[in-house]
């Protein structure tokens, strides 16, 4: 193993001796470090952001969940099974709100076999039905890595080109029974530019360690259940995409909403499209989203026209992952004594109280840090900068 | 012809009324007190007597209690 | 026999309801009152007044009727028959024989005036008088409004250093919380009891409330003292407000306010007042029924101080004199010590209390809404076998249930027993019935009348 | 009815563009600045006067700056009003009159101090929106423990301004993600992103026909809270728009072409011409 994986074990090492971190102040009370760690903890996740770079916008993710029997430990509450689901099912939520236009599968591999759980489709609704009915998988045997790379790489080698192909896993097991060399398929999949991230639920695996590295994902093992969630939430970015892959024009419809009964008022309900596989739900509705392109009818977007193939996406959706194309530029961190003039936070009006400012480096204006957690984490743009004309776009 | 009775309706529980019955029997208040057994949960008594019979039950209910604390 | 009486608390709706239509209209003569009705109204009412509020002709009931979605039709109803009922608006006649909806004009217009100004100020600043060289800030009233009101609960509770004047004496005794024997210091009654269980805020508004019902006998004059009441609560805590331009019964009632603890006064004379938070909580009050059970406890800002334990102990962290006085009127005390006393719950001790006429409910609501922060994270807050305890012992007293009555038996039929039931039945004394065995027990008030129409009775057989 | 531990918070976020109002001012002089000011007072005051809970915030939107009116920094800095709060001397309710004479005040001084600059001619909508979110938010993290529902009211006033568009949209998902109400009240021509903004976050969008009865509109439609909302019958939701703008010719289409990399949309038209894709390859490249 070289250098570079043996550091990539810091996580064991973040916890060291964290007493020490700890100081008395002058009364012998802890609040004052115990705060400013909190503050600390609050800003870590703000500072990881990448700059610059072209992401692969569309993305085809796999996720394969392990259901082997290591599954059923109880180190995560009730146990590792229910607790992955349910981080699984915010997950999918979460991925489909920020890539609107991406499109997730779930695998699930115990007992030497891969299973696919979902297909490959843009729907959470589906997804989320199959992580529902999966609480109550029963969990044995062995997981198999090389069997749902496979299954995987099955449907992503056919994804077009200018997509970003992707696999997640979510790995229990210290073991994996493979039929064949796993390093053949390491290079297949290095091959084919599909990128495999590793979430591990125990310990640091080396054949996991390898396959990320040589596919250019991301390896993590968790600490505890938030933890877990934090690294889940590292996903549902867009990743950086390769510099070879291609960048092609996609031909996407956007309908209307149209209201039968507000053009004529004998307008009867009609079936959508989209109830024609689920029995569930009423199928018929006044109103709904025609297809420009063949007039077929949807209740919700985004959708892939069942009939002429055409994905079907409104305007809103696109401007969801925009975000991902102009990250805001961190603030820059400083002490309130540094600052001249009134001491106000310049988003919510707010007294500075706390002991650091953030100014944003384009228009040197001062947050609060609330202010400027909300401003990185949800609002996606300096509410200073907007004022001023020259917006990027 | 109808008779009439003035006195005391007493409306308990039917293991209360056993302890009134019992009461009645034994003679304990020095006399028979009840005037006409109703039914199951309520008896006709004496008007007189009333104070007397809430201070024998509430020694009954002393009785039957136990001091569950310690000090 | 039920000696207990349960405590009753009207709301300010209730009590307006019950007033005459002349006294409502005077009273809607002052934009604080309209104000104070207004936010007491429910919110849907709310809207309603608000979308009226700038239209001069009524409104066609059927419009106004149309204004809600049809599934909402009863809330509709509700905030129809309580905007009649406070006559805040009323139907009228419309050009062409519709019915119509109209706001009270006195009412609009100084709601009107409340929101958007004109009309007469409604007290004069102190800015008049100049700053104020003895000028108080916020934390100081509020530590007088509070010893204020302790001396009134000390009083109660018998405290030999509370004293109060004999005003206020003898309202505490029209109040029937205190009883008081010719010659002898007043004591506490059973209402007493439960009154000083209550949060502030509701003892405050049944307070002002007995307040108000003796205020016309003393010859104050409600409408005056009822704006000013509501003129307090809206102002602004911390300013100070000048006495001038007050009647000379507006000006005693300033005085009892101050003894009460709902406004500060530094001299009796002072020319300037500044009004509490308790006098500013008291439209707070108002919207508690007594029934409720989340009334707010820390009006004042107190946090719980009692711990219970589900070995009968109660740990109060607190060093009030009254607070202790309280908790002590339902448990027997340990323990002292300098920020804690110990007491146990036992049933001596909740059969005493439930004898002075505290019931079960009330303690428990006490203990409940005075828990320690600690208390409060567990689910429920009070350890359901003190609670549940605390009821059996209630219960136990009711083992027996008595009630004079008259029995009349050995009728010689069936007949005869029914029309004297039925008789019964009409004048509203039968007590109890068996219809197998023809006997029935009659109230004694009732059984003279009941007498009588049996002997009419037998006499037209 | 709400419970006392729940608190509202209205924020009116108040279209000021100098350039709209004075152009409005020559087109209907019985309507101007002042009047809509006016209305917004007295919704205002109506919404505080509802509850003791309900609290209040005013944004102006200006061309280059958007301005807190009330709460004010000093005001709340302060220890509520002290002595030197001005009293209007009338029947108003003192707290109410506090907040008006403030927001009177504040409005004088935004327009007279703010010299339009340069050709900006558009008002700022985005950033007061996102001002305001911020100010919600603090709000809401200041009273932990109380339930704190939050609504926006903007009232609009100038055209929309394209160059927004992203701002705007990352605003309402941040609203939406909130669970914040965004409604519109639109004085002129119909805004396609707060059409798009109050079908998202659940708002009521209303384009009045006459400006003059701006104050009632304003009691009648947007007083009510969400719970009376559901009660009340009110105006259906607005026809939104919700096809993409080319980038080219901003011309809205109903099937375009969407780049996989930087998720901008074309007309079938431009996609023929290849240095319209070269370009932005290029462009592309050096980022990456």
């Amino acid at each position: 193993m070289d250098e570079e994986s043996e550091r990539a074990k810091r996580w064991e090492g973040g916890y060291e001796r964290t007493w020490e971190v700890l100081k008395e102040d002058e009364s012998g009370s802890l609040k004052a470090t115990v705060e400013e760690l909190l503050f600390q903890s609050k800003r870590k996740r703000v500072i990881v952001s990448h700059g610059q770079v072209r992401l692969g916008m569309m993305r085809h993710l796999f996720v394969v969940i392990d259901c082997s029997r290591s599954m059923e430990d109880q180190d995560l509450k009730p146990n590792r099974l229910t607790s992955t689901l349910k981080l699984m099912e915010a997950f999918i939520d979460e991925y489909f709100d920020q890539n609107p236009i991406s499109q997730v599968g779930i695998i699930t591999t115990k007992n030497k076999r891969a299973e696919k759980l979902t297909d490959l489709t843009g729907n959470p609704k589906k997804h989320i039905a199959a992580l529902k009915k999966a609480v109550d998988t029963v969990c044995l045997g062995e997981p198999s890595l090389y069997n749902s790379l496979s299954l995987a790489i099955q449907t992503l080698k056919h994804m077009p080109g200018h997509t970003s192909r992707e696999i997640l896993i979510i790995l229990s097991s210290l073991t994996t029974c493979d039929p064949s060399n796993i390093y053949e398929i390491i290079k297949t999949l290095k091959s084919l530019k599909i990128r495999v991230s590793v979430i591990g639920l125990s310990a640091e695996v080396r054949v996991c360690t390898v396959l990320t590295r040589e596919t250019g994902g991301l390896y993590h093992v968790i600490l505890d259940e938030s933890h877990f969630k934090e690294l889940l939430m590292l996903h549902i970015k867009p990743p950086p995409a390769s510099s070879s892959s291609e960048c092609s024009l996609i031909r996407m419809g956007f309908p209307q909403h149209t209201v039968a009964s507000l053009t004529d008022q004998d307008a009867k309900p009609s079936f959508s499209m989209s109830h024609l596989d689920s029995s569930s739900g009423p199928g018929l509705s006044l109103g709904g989203y025609f297809c420009p392109q063949c007039h077929a009818k949807y209740t919700e977007l985004p959708v892939e026209c069942k009939v002429c193939g055409l994905t079907l996406v409104s305007a809103p959706h696109l401007a969801r992952s925009f975000h991902h194309l102009f990250p805001l530029q961190p603030f820059v961190e400083s002490s309130v004594e540094e600052l001249q003039g009134n001491r106000f936070c310049q988003a919510c009006q707010g007294e500075l109280k706390d002991k650091n400012i953030f100014t944003c480096p384009s228009c040197h204006s001062v947050f609060c840090v609330e202010c400027d957690l909300f401003v990185h984490d949800s609002l996606h743009c300096c509410p200073c900068c907007i004022h001023s004309q020259n917006t990027p776009l | 012809m109808v008779n009439v009775h003035k006195g005391v309706l007493v409306e308990c529980d039917p293991a209360m009324k056993q302890f009134l019955l019992y009461l009645d029997e034994t003679m304990t208040l020095g006399k028979k007190f009840i005037l006409k057994d109703l039914d199951d949960t309520h008896l006709f008594i004496l008007a007189e007597v009333v104070h007397t019979l809430q201070e024998r039950v509430g020694e009954l209910m002393d009785q039957n209690s136990f001091p569950i604390t310690q000090k | 026999m039920k000696v207990r009486v349960q405590l009753q608390c009207k709301n300010l709706h209730e009590y307006l309801r019950e007033l005459s239509p002349e006294i409502l209209y005077r009273l809607y003569n002052h934009p604080a009152t309209c104000l104070a009705v207004y936010r007491e109204l429910p919110s849907l009412a709310k809207n309603y007044v608000m979308r009226m509020l700038f239209l001069d002709q009524p409104l066609p009931q059927a419009a106004v009727a149309l204004w809600v979605k049809k599934d909402s039709q009863k809330d509709h109803n509700e905030c129809v028959s309580v905007l009649a009922g406070l006559r805040l608006w009323h139907s009228q006649q419309l050009q062409g024989g519709l019915q119509g909806y109209m706001l009270n004009p006195v009412f609009k217009d100084n709601l009107r005036i409340a929101l958007l100004g004109g009309g007469r100020a409604w007290a004069d600043e102190g800015s008049a008088l100049g700053p104020d060289r003895h000028a108080r800030d916020i934390e100081s009233l509020d530590r007088y409004a509070m010893e204020r009101w302790e001396v009134i609960l000390h009083f109660m509770v018998g405290s030999p250093s509370a004293a109060v004047s004999p005003d206020l004496a003898q309202l505490l005794v029209q109040a029937d919380l205190m009883k008081s024997e010719a010659g002898e210091a007043p004591y506490i009654t059973s209402a007493g009891f439960q009154f000083l269980l209550l949060d502030t805020a509701s003892q405050l508004w049944y307070f002002t409330l007995q307040y108000l019902k003796t205020a016309q006998s003393r010859g104050m004059d409600l409408v005056e003292i009822l704006s000013f009441l509501f003129q307090l609560s809206f102002s602004t805590l911390g300013r100070d407000y000048s006495v001038e331009g007050m009647s000379k019964s507006l000006l005693i009632f300033l005085q009892h306010l101050r003894e009460f603890g709902l406004v500060f006064q530094r001299k009796r004379k002072s020319r300037r007042y500044y009004p509490t938070r308790l006098a500013i909580t008291l439209a707070a009050g108002v919207t508690m029924n007594s029934s409720s059970d989340l009334a707010s406890t820390s009006v004042t800002g107190d946090a719980g101080f009692i711990v219970v334990e589900t070995n009968y102990r109660i740990y109060a962290y607190t060093n009030s004199e009254l607070q202790i006085a309280l908790v002590a009127l339902f448990s027997e005390m340990l323990y002292r010590f300098p920020n804690v006393v110990v007491a146990q719950v036992t049933r001596e001790s909740v059969q005493q209390a439930i004898a002075n006429g505290i019931t079960a409910q009330q303690i428990i609501h006490f203990l409940r809404t005075r828990a320690h922060p600690v208390m409060l994270k567990q689910t429920p807050v009070l350890p359901p076998t003190i609670t549940d305890q605390i009821r059996l012992w209630e219960l136990e007293r009711d083992r027996l249930h008595f009630s004079e009555g008259v029995l009349y038996n050995q009728f010689l039929s069936q007949a005869d027993f029914e029309v004297l039931r039925d008789r019964a039945q009409d004048l509203d004394c039968l007590v109890w019935q068996d219809v197998a065995h023809r006997m029935m027990v009659v109230t004694p008030q009732g059984h003279g009348e009941v007498k009588r129409f049996w002997k009419r009775q037998k006499s037209h057989t | 009815m709400s419970a006392e531990d729940e608190a509202n918070l209205l924020v009116i976020v108040i279209d000021v563009n100098p350039i709209w109002w004075g152009q409005q001012a020559q087109r209907e002089p019985q309507f101007t600045l002042s009047k809509c000011v006016d209305a917004v007072l007295v919704m205002g005051n109506s919404y505080m006067a509802m509850a003791r809970t309900n609290k209040l915030a005013v944004i102006a939107s200006h061309c280059q700056d958007s301005h807190f009116l009330y709460p004010n920094k000093t005001w709340r800095a302060g220890d509520s009003g002290g002595d030197d709060a001005p009293s209007s001397g009338d029947g108003k309710y003192e707290l109410l009159s506090v907040a008006n004479n403030l927001i009177a005040d504040e409005i004088r001084n935004v327009m007279s101090q703010t010299e339009v600059r340069g050709n900006s001619t558009d008002t700022l909508l985005a950033g007061s929106l996102a001002k305001a979110l911020c100010c919600i938010l603090s709000s809401k993290s200041s009273n932990i423990g109380q339930e704190m529902k939050s609504r926006i009211l903007v009232i609009k006033a100038a055209e929309d301004c394209a160059l927004q568009y992203m701002n705007f949209m990352n605003v309402i998902f941040a609203a939406q993600k909130q669970n914040i109400l965004i409604d519109a009240c639109v004085l002129d021509s119909d805004s396609g992103l707060l059409q798009q903004a109050c079908d998202i976050t659940g708002g009521l969008y209303l384009k009045i026909p006459h400006k003059v009865a701006l104050t009632q509109y304003l009691l009648w439609v947007f007083l009510p809270d969400t719970e009376e909302r559901s009660q009340l019958v009110l105006p259906p939701p607005a026809h939104v728009d919700y096809r993409a703008a080319c980038f080219c010719h901003r011309n809205l289409i109903e099937i375009g072409y969407v780049c996989s990399v930087c998720l901008s949309s074309k007309t079938a038209f431009k996609i023929k011409l290849p240095q319209m894709v070269k370009p932005k390859k290029k462009k592309l490249k050096q980022t990456t």
